[in-house]
């Protein structure tokens, strides 16, 4: 039966994880050389409007109708044939929990498109952004939420560390390696262009993760109060963890605290409906150490994945992951972790978060590739050389 | 003949020097924001755990063309205004001018701008 | 009786559509030159300042309270005279009704802002402001929202197709005749100064349309989620449809994706709670194209409406008008279309969306003329030479 | 016993608070140096990370569990002890009452930076940050809201005019008279650097400040509407205010319209639950005039605080805490003020704000001291010189 | 031998200057932001309350190194495609250069740049 | 004697340049934001329906004022680290400098900067 309460909620939340998007854009665009800034936050509106069609039409499909062999949703809800106005099971109409599931495709592409930075073709882009969104993160989708095997398996993902995270971040890792780096990365300064517009897309992101995860909870009640505040306890604790690990003579750069701050909602993401605040402070700094690790691994590696969607959203989602099976409790979701024993749950994690890790990797790697081989996903020297803005777009981001 | 003097200075004195100009009745000049450094030592930035070297600092760089009479007097006034004693305090350069042209008129001139 | 989920939604909404209106700011400050940019977004201010209390005087008065001759309210509201924290018909309190309304008073007139980009002077401007906002919109909203002519003739504005964007959008056009070019136009370059701001603008847009339309079901239910969701559909399938239309050799600039996306919002949002979202991939995607050569057709006519609000809201609002009156549907808001054979209601839509832009077009032309002969509503050639910033605001935009 | 729509209500409005803390950022850091950028949204973001931990920790609990002696709360709740999904008396989870009160806390400690602007030291200001947030804010808001003495005097303070706006502006002058001036302040021009940041600063304030005051009815009913709407009405009516008291030859600077409204949004703070929209417009306008002339007196007595908490928020505060015992009435929330023959509660009020300055000022004085001696507040002169966004973040803003 | 012409232009004028110059086959130029003030009057601006004086304008400043037979033309060139005939139109100035160093190449010459 | 040294370079190679020159012990320099073009094609941009010509290109010009004896050095430093070997790569110019003030001490001189 439909409950107004819970209703709202959803609505808000939906709306606060669509501003997600254009927040990762901001986030991501700061970052980047003066030359590609609208390219970066294009690419955010690009997976938005994208997304947006390819969900009404297959993608909840796949991921959300029957299940088939654990492994894909069938088509029953083509064109959102039979997802109405109505409640069916949910307090909520079936319609608002599609548009929170729509949000959560959009933002994981936009995450995703970190690894594209500064020369990525935008016809390319696109055909990846269809094949990707249909063949990677809808199946993932569909064996966490879906009724798949993952959900069948018992494994945990509260609101995305598994499908949003790890399948974001992991597939950034493999689009590098199949676009490669940037010509001059190394050798030329590619520092940030405009650090206060990373600032507020950051403020968006964190505002925004009060609908990711308290959304999650479908409901406007006591759960999704836990996961708002372990959301918040957790992003000021990945911060701190941050600021702490690369502490340097007093200085402390506004971009590291801000990194450490989405590694910690990063980390909470899948446990935000099964852990309480305190547990949340202990996965938060320690996600705000351990992402900065991965960041120094990747640098050290030479891997020109330099927006850090691997280092903050892969290893963070997989801490996430891992810590939802160590924390939980059943006090908050009735699930116990391994703390209190139950090691089948973490067994079930560690098989959740790799199976992901596999699947998005490699598929992600065949598909780039083929991306790559027939239209192409990257610039010329020429086109990267002059910047996205101009070449792709035909645009100049500041007169 | 006319002289251009390219001064190079500290951005928060250019107020002062542009007052002090004022009062000698050298109202006309072109500014420019730039970034230098001179004597000055380095800093270092990093950048999410990479280092980068930010050695330079902003400066205002003012650029007047004056008739070689006053042109002493313009540098000592603005060399005056500029000082704080400190490294960093800046430059000016006296390069040569051989005409000006002022495009509202057309005139061309060798002498004032 | 009041209901709490309802209540709650309403008021989000409300907050959404208020940031809407600096969200309009930002996204034609963004497309102005560097010299006007504290000018474009002080106009959204001023609107939102100057209705904020025109609204609680007398604006909600004569639109809302009962109903002379089919075409304005009387002064029963005056200064919210009876309007209070209880719900008579309603879910939810009457003043939170009040204020979602005046939400929709205060975008509409940051809408028309884009007729007077560069040139307008703020003296004449906030007089304009409260004969506009008194006289066109005011009458307009009555007829369709508040028992006036129109509601009795049965024409259907969801969300304010008609009220908010063909009264805008036609008035804007109006504004340019009186008001003329701007100097130099057609001659020197007119660029964007800073297009992320802009797509930051339209960032804010897309957020708070959510609450516009969504809000507009005035309650947390089934008719909401509808409402969000077309929402989402008809701005992506704008966004495509503009970029189809204007593709141009594998470049895509990213104004013209977002133009086509608000495009497509303008055009859905009189049909949100009357369309499923199949149509609203349809009504967006048309959108998205028509909005497209309504701009090419008013640069080719030299107008210099140059921020577009003609364009994309005028005739993106007209095309919503009729577009409700050929895809509404019985199962989403209880009415047919065309489609469904019910001429009638076709009939009504061309009707309604005449008679507004008849209406909000001529007398827009006699209120600016008279604003214009009085006080003045364009500044001087030097000041307009020097900036707005400068010249009415006595600031800069950047140091 | 829960109620959804009230949850869902809180819960965004929390998200609405939080929102504003980065807003104070932005609105703060477009009024700086280039210089300085980083470092000003920084200190909101270091406000937002170090109360957050603090808060879960033990703020919540000295400002919020059994009280003592009408001082300060005890340890009850300490590590949230006790505060869980449940909902005790309220409507809503124990978690979303103690998460809408933490982000009251943050945004204390946001504005006061305003006294610290380009000058601070970064390890000092965290240090400063806990002092502050345990000794200063909590205490104050328990007297006040968490059953202290100025609760039983009957003091009212609806949304925090006292707690958060004067305890902040009155803080931010001891600040100042601790830090100083910047140097060459005075003699050097330090206008603002970007003034659309600010102007998307104000929108995010004005946007948030819906939840700020319509959450603080603690349910989504027709006493939040009512705080809704003189939000937004003493917004613009202290717009007004201020743009009629500083009107300059048909020159209207932008940043004067916000801080009006600003000023306006203050204002209203204390009083929103318990006056009508007709008292708003007195209040904001009010507020616009006088939080004007206080911004003159600053000037003129040549204290640094040039981001202008103490004048706006501090004297706005005050003059909010009073107007609330003038204009209340028993219509909106019981309680009748001045207008209505209450002479009590205008004591009350007095006693109140003038309690909170009082300690505020002296205690803040004193912190300020302290952390000054020991590990200071304030950066050398060359790091000032170089500006804090290199010397203490060792980055730039913009490339 | 070369010249070295800096032309200090109204931003909406560049348009115009630059297509003239195209036409006459000079296209090589390096355009900087500034800001200036010749004859023009100053502008007072406020900040809450304080005032502050804005007098400068913004400006485009155009460098070109030609060939000594050609720097009249194009002075010329720019001085008519610039020109509104108000104050603020700005200035040209010619300086003289003596050596230009092509970077691609590494070619030095008097000449040409 | 002095010359000024004006380099206009790819902002990428800016790095290269100040690294050599420091290695060279040249430190002391002015940098810009310019834009420019050469003997590059122009881009067409396009704003809504309107296209635009984007025919400039960001560059960063580095001034250095240096004296005679080591004017050769420094221009070739210069001129190999910035050299890619494409069109784009930029110009040097020597002008002559008459004479240099240090604003901190008011010294004057002919000689060194
Ligand atoms: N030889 C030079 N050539 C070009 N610019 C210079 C030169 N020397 C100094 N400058 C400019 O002047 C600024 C201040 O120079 P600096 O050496 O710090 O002054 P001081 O010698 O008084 O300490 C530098 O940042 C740089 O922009
Ligand atoms: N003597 C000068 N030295 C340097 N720049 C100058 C000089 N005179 C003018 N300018 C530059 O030219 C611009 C326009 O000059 P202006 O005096 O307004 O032209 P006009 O004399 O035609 O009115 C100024 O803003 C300034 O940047
Ligand atoms: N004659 C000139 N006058 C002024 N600036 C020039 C001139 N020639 C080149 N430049 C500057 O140098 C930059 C690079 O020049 P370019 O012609 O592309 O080098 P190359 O000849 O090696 O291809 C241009 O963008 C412009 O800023």
């Amino acid at each position: 039966m439909l409950d107004s309460g819970d209703t709202a909620w959803i609505l808000v939340s939906t709306a606060l994880v669509v501003l997600m998007t254009p927040g990762v854009g901001l986030f991501y665009a700061g970052m980047v050389r003066g030359k590609n800034v609208v390219s970066m936050i294009s690419l955010a509106f690009v997976a938005l409007v994208v997304v947006s069609v390819q969900w009404v039409l297959v993608g909840y499909s796949l991921a959300f109708s029957s299940d088939i062999a654990g492994f894909i949703g069938n088509l029953g809800f083509l064109g959102l044939n039979g997802v109405g106005m109505g409640c069916g099971d949910l307090t909520i109409p079936e319609l608002a929990f599609m548009a929170f599931q729509l949000a959560f495709a959009v933002i994981t592409l936009a995450i995703l498109t970190s690894a594209m930075a500064e020369r990525v073709k935008i016809s390319g882009f696109i055909v990846f952004c269809l094949l990707w969104t249909t063949l990677v993160y809808d199946p993932i989708a569909h064996w966490v939420w879906g009724g798949g095997w993952l959900a069948q398996l018992g494994a945990l993902d509260f609101a995305g560390g598994t499908v949003v995270h790890i399948c974001s971040g992991f597939s950034a890792l493999a689009v590098v390696l199949v676009i490669g780096k940037r010509r001059g990365f190394g050798e030329q300064q590619m520092g940030p262009h405009n650090i206060p517009m990373t600032l507020l897309g950051v403020a968006l992101l964190w505002f925004g993760w009060f609908g990711f995860n308290g959304g999650s909870a479908l409901a406007a009640n006591g759960l999704a109060a836990n996961a708002f505040v372990v959301t918040n306890t957790s992003a000021a604790a990945g911060a701190i963890g941050w600021m702490a690990a690369s502490w340097n003579h007093g200085q402390q750069s506004s971009l590291g605290m801000v990194s450490g701050a989405v590694a910690g909602l990063v980390a909470i993401t899948p446990a935000a409906g099964f852990v309480g605040p305190m547990s949340a402070l202990v996965i938060g700094a320690v996600a705000g150490v351990i992402c900065y690790k991965a960041m120094l691994f990747r640098i050290k590696k030479n891997f020109d994945e330099s927006l850090d969607a691997w280092a903050i959203h892969g290893v963070g989602g997989l801490w996430g992951a891992l810590a939802t099976g160590i924390f939980a409790t059943a006090a908050v979701g009735g699930y116990t972790g391994l703390i209190y024993g139950n090691v089948g749950q973490f067994i079930a994690q560690i098989i959740g978060a790799v199976a992901a890790i596999v699947y998005a990797f490699t598929l992600t790697l065949i598909l780039a590739k083929l991306v790559d081989v027939t239209i192409g996903l990257r610039v010329t020297e020429e086109e990267e050389y002059v910047g996205l803005d101009i070449s792709q777009h035909g645009e100049e981001a500041y007169a | 003949m006319m002289k251009k003097i390219e001064a190079i200075i500290r951005p928060e004195m250019l107020d002062r020097v542009k007052k002090v100009l004022e009062q000698k009745g050298c109202v006309a000049m072109t500014i420019t924001d730039a970034k230098g450094r001179g004597e000055q030592k380095g800093i270092t930035l990093q950048f999410r755990g990479r280092s980068m070297e930010v050695d330079t600092l902003p400066k205002i760089k003012i650029e007047m063309v004056v008739m070689d009479e006053i042109a002493d007097a313009v540098i000592n006034a603005i060399a005056d205004a500029a000082r704080t004693g400190k490294f960093g305090d800046g430059k000016i350069f006296v390069l040569p001018v051989e005409e000006a042209i002022r495009v509202r008129t057309g005139e061309r001139s060798r002498d004032y701008p």
